[in-house]
């Protein structure tokens, strides 16, 4: 049984797991670095422990710090959110040798999907569909070209340590491909201490689809429906939505078998996302596995009804699934619109201090955040102040309704990227469905 | 109380966590209440809060404690972990109140990860203040002495 | 086509039909009373008017005044709310003379629904089991006393155009009967104008359990299943739930098919609530029939997904139901809080200005209020602040949610009965379903 | 405390974050609070707003209006309704500004429910300000004209 566990992590998703935590009993240790010292989740948990300076090296991704302040409080588990530790096979691993349980996935499975190229041979082997590419990482340039060739311009090279959308590179054409390749071998080099990349073909016109998965430590394996996750900006998803929009029936119950195949063939053993291209009128192909609760999440829980974090903490705990698939019922249509201290122009964040904020209420309409009146906004960490969910009854409810739940949104003190959703939500390609994860490039919104 | 003197103590509230601030002198009284931190913080009370480990608070609050004595130097916590005042259980504390130390002198072992980290005293002086009980848990940036130098 | 409301009402229920009109594409018009100026719904609105002094009479229940503001604005439409002219068939009635529509059902219904002694007649030929009691007013005390030996003691005595729990009379013996029957008149007399009282049988062990139907102008009827609202204070409703918590199947059947043949008996064409006194184990009873939106429709909104406030505007506008009773599916179950701002000990009302207020978030919470920092609460109206509503998969998890965001909720200023709900929120009793209209009579909380 | 001491405080309190402030300095009691109400005003005007029948928002701005004006009486409309100048169509007003009016004196007809209410003034003097155009809507408590007393 898990009786204590400590959040590692901060901002919106520690609020989030609190908040799962107080209604299933179990008692709360948030961790903060001194830039973080009036923070929500601190001001929420039943303790805190500071584990270091501002800079997230140092504190939020400081395993010995985490490490000892796991053994001060006598925590029994540790949750770690997304971002920071959340994706670290030797962190997962250095809590299940310590005894502490690991809110997510066993190490060996965070290591095998965090490798892309063993991941995508792992899904290969039970018929999942991949993006056609390199077998396994490149190293020598010509190979690559080789390789593209094969395949057709354009191409992508990725990190094949990346992730978040760091470190890509496309490439229209033989010339560019030398320069882009070795580009593309430093810049991997220096984010992810690995130079290895691996070649994708690019699709210009592709969504980003994806399916949420769940499996206990018995080899139950269960999907909740996907999401669209196509309007992002830099590779960053700005909007998500439940179920994914404009999917053709046929198209999406494949998706749904993909994703439950890909997850089983690694034995996946707690929450997770696999995560799909989809060509429109076309195939789906896989593109990574996401081994943690993503900032999405909360779409797929308005429309099955189901608390993700919960299900995290009860498998970990060593628990069969509550349901079989027949018992996963979805009903309407849910969007998230991340509202993020930028520019809603150019982008640029909007560090500050929040003077007022009054969020939307009623009907349908959800508020995950960790801001309050008079909290100043670390300038150390991410951009994002809360998450806007709305619930209708179907697409068409879901866009009015967050329209009407933006229109009430109200935060003085920094520049949010509310006008952006607001411009999103009254545009016509978004409401017909022309969703592509180039939208905003192609798009004037 | 005259308007130099409000003006002065406004000044002064402007780099402080100072919610609320009554100064009465005779018939003579300044009240001043400032902002929402102070107000948020109560929120926190109203949960219902497990104690915390005796330090898990302290370093939001470094004015408070080094207010009273402007000389005394603090000597914080540089990791996580369980802070001892003697080597072994059975043996004597490294430093008392009173007690003399100099630069790079050894004042308490913090325990973290199976590893005894011995905390040196980064100036000399006497020791004024141990702010931490024996075997107690601290955190990152705790206060855990006071050094006055001499 | 609706295009543009008036919304004769204010606090939070005006401001729920706010949003709804805003997901609609509505146009919508406030009215206030000088008392109300700074009011939430007045800053919502699309436009607003005042329409007299801070007195309800003078202003929210001004019929003239608030013809005149329909005719300034063009609103084509009028939306009650609940209170105030919600219930008054003189008011409808005018506005279907005037060709405004009124958001709710047709005059006549109201007013024959609105007179208790009818109401009880007409569903009794429908065979829908009403309190044994009077057939009709009783004028002379002694013909009081002969029907209550008749059904036997205790016996209530209720003024037949009362209504919200006012001017109730208990009478446990025939001794203190004729007293209790001339004060009950002359009380019914000076409270609603009309000295006419009847008598029904008295439960001590009841519960308040009604059943929330909808039917258009076509002769369609459904209902969106049961509520329970036992937990009141004098009569005054504090928690209410959906479904109604540990109620024999059968007997849930057997209570929508009263609720759904009671509303079909009078041609019922809104949205309208049949309240019924259930005596566990036993037999349920017609009480009488709410032609308004309840304060507690959220509870039903969150097992049904279904915008009650939506329906009740396309059913004005002339629209069948959109879907028959097979459509609607019930999902978990819901809890809704009224947050008044008074003591919680005593429930003296607490008036004030909110200076903090910070509202819980996150999964399965919903906040309907119309307050906020700085807003100072008018002593000449209701002391609902708003309303918490949480929704989970059982009512375990709901229970558990509600507690949760209780601890989250806070409001400084002025007391309100946020610690009163934690009681009740950790009581056995009400956890084990003890419920009983009587509950917090015999219940220390 | 005097008026210049005043400002000066007032001045101060521009750049901090002081909410509520007294002083009081024997019989002299100076209080100021600051803060929400006025931002939240500006929430309302970040809502989509359709132009508000013109009276929509008067009533809550009387200080406004008298502020410039001690020695104006201001007339206000009693009921909800259409504002008329003059009692019919081709007829001239029934006041222009600088005409003098005795107490009693029609003003205006305010049009409710189809029946024409004629408004009188209560008090003699010189029209000095006309405040809504005619046939606009106006509503409860909304200042229709001003009359300054001799």
């Amino acid at each position: 049984m898990i009786h204590k566990v400590l959040i590692a992590n901060r901002g919106e998703i520690a609020v989030r797991v609190i908040r799962s935590c107080r209604e299933m009993g179990i008692k709360t240790v948030a961790i903060y670095s001194t830039a973080d010292k009036e923070a929500m989740h601190v001001r929420m948990a039943d303790q805190s422990v500071c584990v270091g300076p501002p800079e997230s090296s140092e504190s939020y991704l400081n395993v010995p710090s985490i490490l000892s302040a796991i053994e001060i409080t006598d925590a029994d588990s540790v949750h770690p959110g997304y971002g920071f530790l959340a994706e670290n096979p030797a962190f997962a691993e250095i809590c299940e040798n310590y005894g502490v349980k690991f809110i997510g996935p066993s190490s060996e499975v965070i290591r095998r999907m965090g490798d892309k190229v063993e991941a995508r041979r792992a899904v290969l082997k039970v018929k999942v569909p991949v993006v056609p590419g390199s077998d396994g990482a490149i190293t020598e340039e010509e190979d690559g070209l080789k390789v593209s060739k094969e395949i057709g311009f354009p191409v992508i090279i990725k990190a094949a340590a990346g992730g978040g959308g760091r470190g890509m590179k496309i490439v229209h054409s033989p010339a560019s491909f030398i320069n882009a390749f070795l580009t593309a071998q430093s810049e991997a080099l220096s984010a992810f201490g690995v130079p290895d990349v691996y070649i994708e073909k690019y699709f210009e016109q592709s969504r980003h689809v994806e399916v949420q998965v769940m499996g206990d430590r018995f080899g139950s394996v269960i999907h909740l429906g996907d999401r669209d996750c196509s309007v992002q900006r830099r590779h960053q998803k700005l909007i998500e939505e439940a179920p994914a929009p404009f999917l053709p029936a046929r198209t999406r119950t494949r998706l749904w078998k993909a994703a439950v195949d890909a997850a089983t063939a690694v034995s996946y053993n707690n929450v997770g996302t696999v995560e799909f291209l989809y060509v429109p009128d076309g195939e789906f192909y896989f593109l990574e596995m996401n081994t943690r609760i993503q900032v999405e999440h909360p779409v797929t829980e308005a429309v099955t009804g189901i608390d993700i974090v919960r299900e995290q903490f009860r498998i970990a705990d060593g628990k069969k699934l509550r349901f079989e698939q027949k018992d996963v019922h979805f009903r309407g249509h849910s969007i998230e619109c991340r509202i993020n201290a930028e520019d809603p122009e150019t982008f640029v964040p909007s560090p500050g201090t929040i003077k007022t904020c009054l969020f939307p209420g009623g009907f349908g309409v959800r508020v995950d955040t960790a801001i309050y009146p008079g909290y100043t906004i670390p300038s150390n960490y991410d951009s994002l102040l809360g998450k806007l969910i709305v619930h209708g009854e179907d697409r068409n409810e879901a866009i009015m309704r967050m329209r009407r739940a933006l229109e009430e949104l109200r935060i003085d003190g920094v520049k949010t990227t509310t006008e952006f959703h607001k411009k999103i939500m009254n545009n016509t390609d978004f409401a017909e469905g022309r969703l592509r994860t180039n939208f905003l490039t192609k798009t004037r919104v | 109380m005259n308007l130099k003197e409000i003006k002065e103590i406004l000044e002064l509230l402007k780099g402080s966590d100072v919610t609320e601030l009554e100064v009465a002198r005779g018939e003579n009284v300044l009240k001043v209440r400032r902002g929402t931190p102070g107000e948020i913080r109560q929120a926190a009370s109203q949960l219902p809060v497990a104690a915390p480990p005796a330090g898990a608070e302290e370093p939001s609050r470094p004015v408070k404690e080094a207010a009273p004595k402007t000389s005394a130097k603090e000597i914080v916590s540089p990791i996580v972990g369980t802070f001892y005042r003697a080597p072994a259980p059975d043996a004597s504390p490294f430093v008392e109140v009173g007690t003399r130390v100099t630069k790079g002198q050894v004042l308490c072992i913090i325990e973290a990860m199976k590893i005894m980290n011995q905390i040196e005293s980064d100036a000399g002086g006497t020791v004024t203040a141990i702010l931490v009980e024996n075997a107690q848990p601290v955190a990152y940036g705790q206060p855990l002495f006071h050094i006055t130098q001499d």
